[in-house]
């Protein structure tokens, strides 16, 4: 169980090959992949990620720790970026393993659900018409209520 | 009642807004909604940011908690609008 | 939409590269990967998959077809093997875009119910003991009445 | 009743059992049920195979469709265990 924080760009697939080695005999390994948009009204020339460099990898890791009482995980990980992003960038991947596929795609569902409104992550859009923080979804927040 | 040294985080447009990341603060305020009252007496700034609540969170030493909690031996608290991570 | 069949070995990380430099603007990509386990009693040797070449095709295009028209997906991947597979080389792999994380989730995950229990292919376990052809699942039939 | 030339194919434990992949059929059976009919009087393998069907699936011109279906212009018939892919 993993969680890497970085302002650096990195190579999804990459991480993935390297996590199915290493996922011994697990069987479905699912994977997410977050990707810079870019912004329908207006052109988006960065995305700015903020972040709590204190308490992001303590959140995510409990959210981990949840997944895991709640689903059969043989392996999971979970990347994600902070700082100056560009459109079509990775922003962030959660991967799982498990021998079961259903435990694999609902623990991954679960973690980006709360990736989404509970890890401390704040976007900023820097287009063509200035810049603003990027709202969050009541449809994330409602989301979380399936869980 | 005692004063403790606490330390205040800010981020996104909550940082902007007090035009601060980071300050430390000597308080007797007992719990988050305290704290938030003694801090928007500080300036026009905090007192903007802090008018209403709703879309505002905070955290306790890294915790996520809600405006009621004790803040009582805390070393650190963040304020921070709703997460957009992911 | 692409559909390949091939009894040669692929390589996820790249297809999921690949896949993501070719799915432009869509924000979220979600994979299935289904990797060959190891026979809890007894050693696989190699594990057989049949299938039946004019029908298999025709058969996951419709059901892309259908998660098109449930979900808003704006590219879509499925990779099956047939053939002799050894322990922990990839089977297959779906692979969702989307600009929404739920249609991404929800299409794969549709798609790897379908797949396992409506494409016509029949695996054969080779292992110690002799060989075995595996039988259906009946959590497998019963995940599909969720859709 | 005209007869029909229909294509039939075997996978899996169905091919083993019958002892082919595939054959061509001069038929006047209407539907799948009675194709089933038809072929297990051919010999004892196909007796045997076609005895119980609940774990019979079958493709009419690669179209999984029930035993009521009508083989009528039908070019294929494929007979086959329930499938276990992904």
């Amino acid at each position: 169980m993993t969680v890497i924080l970085q302002s650096s760009v990195f190579n999804p697939g990459a991480t993935i090959n390297e996590f199915q080695k290493q996922s011994i005999n697990c069987g479905a390994i699912v994977s997410f992949t977050g990707v810079v948009r870019n912004n329908e009204e207006s052109n988006l020339k960065k995305l700015h990620i903020e972040h709590y460099p204190s308490m992001t990898k303590i959140a995510i890791e409990e959210m981990i720790n949840v997944a895991n009482k709640r689903w059969k995980l043989s392996n999971c990980l979970v990347i994600h970026r902070y700082g100056n992003l560009k459109v079509n960038e990775i922003i962030m991947m959660v991967v799982t393993a498990s021998s079961h596929r259903v435990d694999a795609f609902q623990a991954a569902e679960y973690l980006m659900d709360y990736l989404k409104s509970r890890a401390p992550f704040w976007k900023k859009e820097f287009t063509d018409k200035g810049s603003n923080w990027v709202l969050s979804k009541e449809t994330d927040e409602a989301a979380l209520t399936r869980w | 009642m005692k004063l403790e040294m606490i330390k205040i985080l800010y981020f996104s447009w909550i940082r902007e807004g007090v035009g601060t990341s980071e300050e430390k603060l000597e308080t007797k305020s007992e719990n988050v909604k305290e704290l938030i009252n003694e801090l928007k007496l500080k300036n026009e700034k905090y007192n903007s940011v802090f008018a209403k609540l709703d879309n505002i969170r905070v955290a306790v030493d890294q915790k996520l908690v809600n405006f009621e909690t004790s803040i009582k031996n805390a070393e650190e608290v963040a304020f921070f609008p709703p997460m957009t991570g992911g």
